[in-house]
């Protein structure tokens, strides 16, 4: 099998498995893969092999992974930088995105950016955006383009319940609204901007309202729910794409894990991350499948095994990657081209 | 100890011109140092008596170490400390101190016993205002200074702080304080040190008209057009002088009477070196152009003959004397070739002063200046070309004899060559050869005959003329020798 | 004067003008200013020192006498 | 709409002009900002645009800096050519993370992968009265940083033709408008057109001084000269046009020329853009100097209401023939 496959067919033991069967257990490798993919990061990050700020996404993969499914390749991506899931569903290589995370000129941001500024045109992938809510304006121009050259797309543009505090906020669902530009926001709302508790920082906790009062179809999904998710955001996504203007979804979340690697928690109980945790995703659409005869056996462990395996490779390929010579330092602070 | 070259950090002092109790006056030359490159005079630059020699003939000092010390006039020898400082106690410490000469500096003799240390002060608190603690020093040394030398400092305007001592143990001596002074005296534009050394001028020489003194480019300029002796004088080279004319790095010489002298070799080498430098930056920089022609000398050589029979020998007059004479009438009359080359354009000299290639006993090369050689009668010039020459050969030029010449003159005749095609003295624009006077066959009125005749040629700079200025400037020297007379 | 007078006269003022040079080593009939490396001036302090030491008169005419050693010896000595 | 008479065009009517020929030229071109439409431009720089080209490209937009800006960067990486417009530098700073965080760092950031093809013009300046948070000038700030083009036009040449060049630029340039000269207006060769942006102009040759200015006080050093020149002392004055990256060849020319300089800078001395002009002489032309470096900026003081203080505070022709007489001295 091949390591690169995106949606795996079936397990060998699945017999003939169904569509919906198929399709699940390519929602299910997504998650995997994102959540395999930052363990490693974790263990590379802790033996000094990738540096600088790395925030991980574990416990919010369902978000990606169902917001992605709603999505053409025509479509564009803004997201912050937590979005090493966004980046892998989108399709940009694991081994671009590992090369990245070494700071390797193979990565996709020719290692330029690290861990918070993946970058991919090839598949309209704005970039990771360390300022919260700096991509938001982003997304609204991109999506102005699109809508004034008359062409049928849609921009999708993550952000955290962080950014809700930010006037670069409201300032661009106001004018997206306004414009009706096709703009979907996917407010990932993991309760936490940082350490600052969402209830100890917004008035009106309730996002999906706050959207709303600008005047576009905003709502509040089950985050955790990797099919909840994807049936969302393909009623919001086809609605903007339809012209129906910007649409809102708050998605409701959690991160395991802390803001970012080395972040003591201390303002989270621990009790509440063991709660989170009972709606682990993965876990929650694993045992969906295995009640509906889709998940059998020791399939999981080999997709596991297989995504262990892509990983590896990746990560060994980074190691051996090159990088960027320093007389490269000021290359591209200006375009190589002038007229 | 001056510094009289920007790579200088020693020098040997090689005599006294002056005694204690001597009467001086502002630029009298009262010592004769011996630098890597040559001997040369010290000008004072206060006029005074003479309180006491400290250095020794013989000793090598560094740079900015007290060589004498000078009563002002009008101060009253009994006046504190401040203006005897080297009273006979100055040498008792150095002398106790394993025999180590004098070259103990005035302030030192003051510097604290052991038991004087708590008299020490931290520097320059004085400056800081009530209730304000002035900023911690960089440097992690306290310098320590004596009350004198921070009353000089006061006096001086100098900050205590900022003064490196060479003293013992880090003590800021009164002439780590004089120098400090001199060299934060000494303003002059980056411009104006450009072109001061292109020019071969001593910046230090010339009066500054900026703010505070400062030399600007213009008053380099006017110093050269003034003919840079005036300013060489008015203003004696000090301490911590850092100007040095590049020009005199090719002149500066050393001397033959010294021959037995430590340290020649050393000098002769670094002279070497100096013309090496300079006459391949000749060649580099200066597109030359050689015109040459022959004179018949016989009218100038019987003009010669017949003034020197009547007079005493040290009057007499010899050929070169004639050649310098016509070099510098036809340098006045052909301007274009008298001056520098500076900045990409030519800069007329307001004045002849005529450079002289002596070459000195045991090698090398020395082109002092003959100033204003233009207004100068052949007996003037060939008493100062002896001058000169002497002078040279003895080490006593003076700075600026050596930076501004505005045209050179080589004369090899003496040494029996036919002709010499020259090489120019930057930033100068023409070099004038004679070769020997022979005798040769010569068509006169269509009959061949004997006649002495001399090869004159003239290197000169593309960039400021061309041939037919260098040929004008030929027959202008021709023509001056067939009438000797009027010379 | 004895013409051994005349001689270490002139070879006094000699090593006075070119003190790096030893005209003792030079030969009684070699020329003074090739061997000596005497310029023109050279030449002149010489003559001058020579007539005022000797308190004779010495022309320019005279100057050929003053070639060598010996014959400038002989000049000095002479009548 | 307001016309500077027969013959003559306006600063405003240049950039209206250029304004114009870009939108007919490039239908990826569109204008976007406060008040740019139905209000004509607050000041009336783009009056009329709307009826021509009408409300898809003569956007206005709301109150929002931050926003409209960064939907210009998007726009850019989305294949546009946005025209944003600023109502003053003071506002810009609204849009400072859009500017410096986006505009500036995504191409670097990504590798190469997205260049913001983004003009931004904005009024910058003071002489008009209008106080302390409308009045100063901080393109000083704007050019220090690096993946930016900063140009600041000086004369109706440059406000007609450097518009055109900066929508060609495939990176971000902004353009800063001095308020004065809005209403500034001379003979226009009908042909005029796009110019360079990476050049600095001798705008009046001279042998004794370089008076080194940029935007709104190049009119100010041209009197001043004209001073000058009444006392015997020539002036060059150097209008930089392009403050980021600075032409330092022609600046360090003219140095090379006078060896006196004069730097005259609206924005305040400290940390200033004359100051980085000075550092370079110093780094590049230091043995050419005759004189320190002279700096005559505005004072350090938030621009203050009243005539008198105002021009108190300004760099004004005394100041300037007064700095270059103590540098020729």
């Amino acid at each position: 099998m091949s390591p690169r496959r995106k949606t795996p067919a079936a397990t060998e033991t699945a017999a003939a498995p169904s569509p919906e069967a198929a399709h699940h257990a390519g929602l299910l490798r997504q998650m995997l893969l994102i959540r395999r993919f930052e363990e490693r990061c974790v263990e590379l990050y802790s033996a000094g092999e990738i540096h600088g700020f790395v925030h991980l996404y574990i416990g919010e993969e369902a978000v990606a992974v169902g917001v992605n499914q709603a999505l053409t390749p025509d479509d564009a991506i803004v997201s912050t930088y937590r979005e090493h899931g966004h980046a892998l569903v989108r399709g940009i290589p694991v081994t671009a995105v590992m090369a990245e995370m070494y700071g390797k000129t193979t990565g996709c941001s020719g290692g330029r950016g690290g861990s918070m500024h993946l970058f991919d045109a090839k598949t309209r992938f704005y970039g990771g955006n360390a300022i919260v809510g700096g991509g938001l304006p982003l997304a609204v121009g991109v999506a102005l383009a699109d809508k004034m050259r008359g062409r049928s797309r849609v921009t999708a543009c993550f952000f955290g319940d962080g950014a809700v505090a930010e006037g670069e906020f409201h300032e661009c669902l106001n004018l997206t609204a306004l414009w009706q530009l096709p703009v979907l926001f996917c407010c990932e709302n993991n309760l936490y901007a940082m350490g600052t508790a969402l209830a100890r920082a917004q008035a009106q906790t309730d996002l999906a309202v706050r959207a709303a009062s600008y005047g576009m179809p905003a709502w509040a999904v089950d985050g955790m729910d990797v099919l909840a998710v994807e049936q969302a955001a393909r009623h919001a996504a086809d609605a903007v794409r339809g012209g129906g203007g910007p649409h809102f979804l708050e998605l409701r979340t959690y991160r395991f894990r802390a803001h970012s690697m080395y972040d003591p928690d201390r303002y989270r109980d621990k009790t509440e991350i063991e709660e989170w945790k009972r709606h682990d995703p993965i876990d929650a659409l694993a045992a969906r499948m295995r009640e509906a005869g889709e998940l059998t056996g020791d399939a999981l462990a080999a997709i596991d095994a297989d995504l262990a395996a892509e990983l590896a490779v990746a990560i060994d390929k980074a190691r051996g990657d090159p990088l960027e010579p320093v007389t490269d330092l000021t290359r591209f602070v200006y375009s190589p081209r002038r007229p | 100890m001056p510094v009289l070259g920007a790579d200088m950090d020693e020098g040997t002092l090689v005599e006294w011109l002056v005694k204690p109790g001597d009467q001086i006056h502002k630029g009298d030359v009262i010592a004769v140092v011996d630098t890597a490159k040559s001997a040369i005079e010290v000008e004072s630059f206060h006029t005074g008596t003479v309180a006491e020699l400290i250095t020794p003939v013989g000793e090598t000092v560094p740079v900015g170490t007290v060589l004498a010390t000078i009563t002002e006039a009008g101060e009253e020898a009994g006046e504190p400390g401040a203006v005897k400082p080297g009273g006979p106690a100055a040498v008792g410490p150095p002398a106790a101190e394993g025999g180590r000469p004098a070259v103990a500096v005035a302030g030192e003799l003051a510097a604290p016993a052991a038991g004087e240390a708590a008299a020490v002060e931290a520097p320059a608190p004085a400056r800081a205002r009530p209730g304000r603690r002035p900023a911690p020093q960089v440097t992690g040394l306290p310098a320590h200074s004596t009350p004198l030398v921070r009353h000089e400092a006061e006096q001086l305007g100098v900050d205590l702080a900022t003064v490196r001592g060479s003293g013992r143990g880090g003590t800021i001596t009164r002439a780590d304080v004089e120098h400090a002074a001199a060299s934060r005296r000494r303003r002059v534009t980056p411009l104006a040190r450009r072109l001061a050394d292109e020019l071969g001028v001593d910046p230090g020489a010339v009066t500054g008209t900026g703010p505070d003194g400062a030399v600007r480019a213009a008053d380099v300029r006017r110093a050269v057009a003034a003919g840079a002796p005036a300013a060489g004088r008015a203003t004696a080279r000090q301490p911590g002088d850092a100007g040095r004319p590049p020009a005199a790095a090719g002149a500066q010489a050393g001397q033959a009477a010294q021959a037995a002298q430590p340290g020649r070799s050393r000098r002769a080498e670094s002279m070497r070196q100096a013309i090496a430098r300079l006459m391949a930056r000749s060649k580099r920089e200066i597109p030359h152009y050689y015109v040459s022609n022959t004179e018949d000398m016989s009218a100038a050589l019987a003009w010669l003959r017949g003034r020197n029979r009547s007079v005493e020998v040290s009057r007499r007059l010899v050929p070169a004397a004639l050649l310098l004479r016509a070099t510098a009438l036809a340098a006045r009359q052909v301007p274009e070739l008298n001056g520098y080359w500076t900045e990409d354009h030519f800069v007329p000299g307001t004045a002849v002063h005529l450079g002289v290639a002596i070459s000195l006993r045991g090698g090398g090369l020395i082109t002092p200046a003959i100033h204003h050689a233009d207004g100068l009668d052949p007996g003037e010039l060939m008493a100062k070309l002896r001058d000169l020459v002497n002078r040279a050969r003895a080490g006593r030029l003076r700075s600026s004899e050596l930076t501004d010449a505005t045209i050179t003159v080589t004369n090899l005749g003496d040494q029996g060559v036919e002709s010499v095609t020259g090489v120019i003295y930057p930033p100068q624009v023409a070099l004038v050869g004679f070769g020997k006077i022979a005798e040769r066959p010569w068509a006169v009125g269509g009959l061949l005959g004997v006649r002495p005749v001399v090869v004159t040629t003239l290197a000169a700079d593309h960039r400021a003329t061309d041939g037919y200025t260098g040929g004008r400037f030929l027959t202008v020297v021709a023509d001056l020798l067939q009438r000797p007379e009027e010379l | 004067m004895t013409p051994e007078q005349a001689y270490q006269m002139i070879t006094d003022i000699l090593r006075e003008i070119a003190p790096d040079a030893d005209p003792g080593t030079i030969g009684g009939d070699a020329d003074i200013r090739d061997a000596l490396e005497l310029d023109s001036l050279d030449f002149l302090n010489f003559v001058e020192e020579l007539s005022q030491r000797s308190g004779r008169r010495i022309d320019e005419d005279d100057y050929p006498q003053l070639a060598t050693l010996a014959s400038g010896a002989k000049f000095l000595a002479g009548p | 709409m307001t016309s500077a008479g027969p013959g003559k065009t306006s600063y405003r009517e240049a950039l209206r002009a250029a304004l114009r020929e870009a939108l007919l030229a490039d239908d990826r071109v569109f204008l976007m900002g406060e008040d740019v439409g139905r209000y004509g431009g607050c000041f009336a720089v783009s009056l009329g645009l709307l009826e021509e080209f009408g409300p898809e490209r003569i956007r206005d937009t709301p109150l929002s800096e931050s926003a409209f800006v960064g939907a210009g960067i998007g726009a850019a990486l989305g294949g546009m050519r946005p025209i944003v417009e600023i109502m003053t530098v003071n506002f810009s700073l609204l849009a400072l993370d859009q500017i410096m965080n986006n505009a500036a760092t995504l191409l670097h950031m990504s590798g190469g992968q997205f260049a913001v093809p983004l003009v931004i013009r904005m009024t910058t300046g003071a002489g008009r009265q209008v106080a302390a948070q409308h009045s100063h000038s901080l393109e000083g700030w704007y050019a220090h940083i690096p993946g930016l083009r900063i140009v600041a036009p000086a004369t109706l040449e440059d406000a007609r033709g450097m518009l055109w060049t900066a929508l060609e630029d495939p990176d971000p340039v902004l353009i800063f408008e001095h308020g004065s000269l809005y209403n500034m207006a001379g003979v226009l060769p009908p042909d005029a057109g796009a110019v360079d942006i990476d050049s600095a102009a001798i705008r009046r040759p001279g042998t004794d001084v370089s008076l080194i200015t940029y935007g709104g006080t190049l009119g100010t050093a041209l009197d001043a000269a004209e001073e000058l020149a009444g006392g015997g002392i020539e002036a060059e004055v150097v209008d930089l046009r392009t403050l980021r990256p600075l032409d330092d060849e022609t600046i360090m020319a003219s140095v090379r020329r006078t060896h006196r300089v004069v730097i005259v800078d609206e924005g305040w001395r400290s940390g200033s853009l004359a100051a980085e002009v000075s550092a370079r002489i110093m780094e590049q032309a230091f043995y050419d100097l005759d004189a320190p470096v002279e700096r005559v900026c505005s004072a350090e003081v938030p621009m203050p209401y009243p005539r008198h203080l105002e021009e108190a505070a300004l760099p004004r022709v005394p100041a300037i023939v007064a700095a270059a007489r103590r540098a020729v001295g």
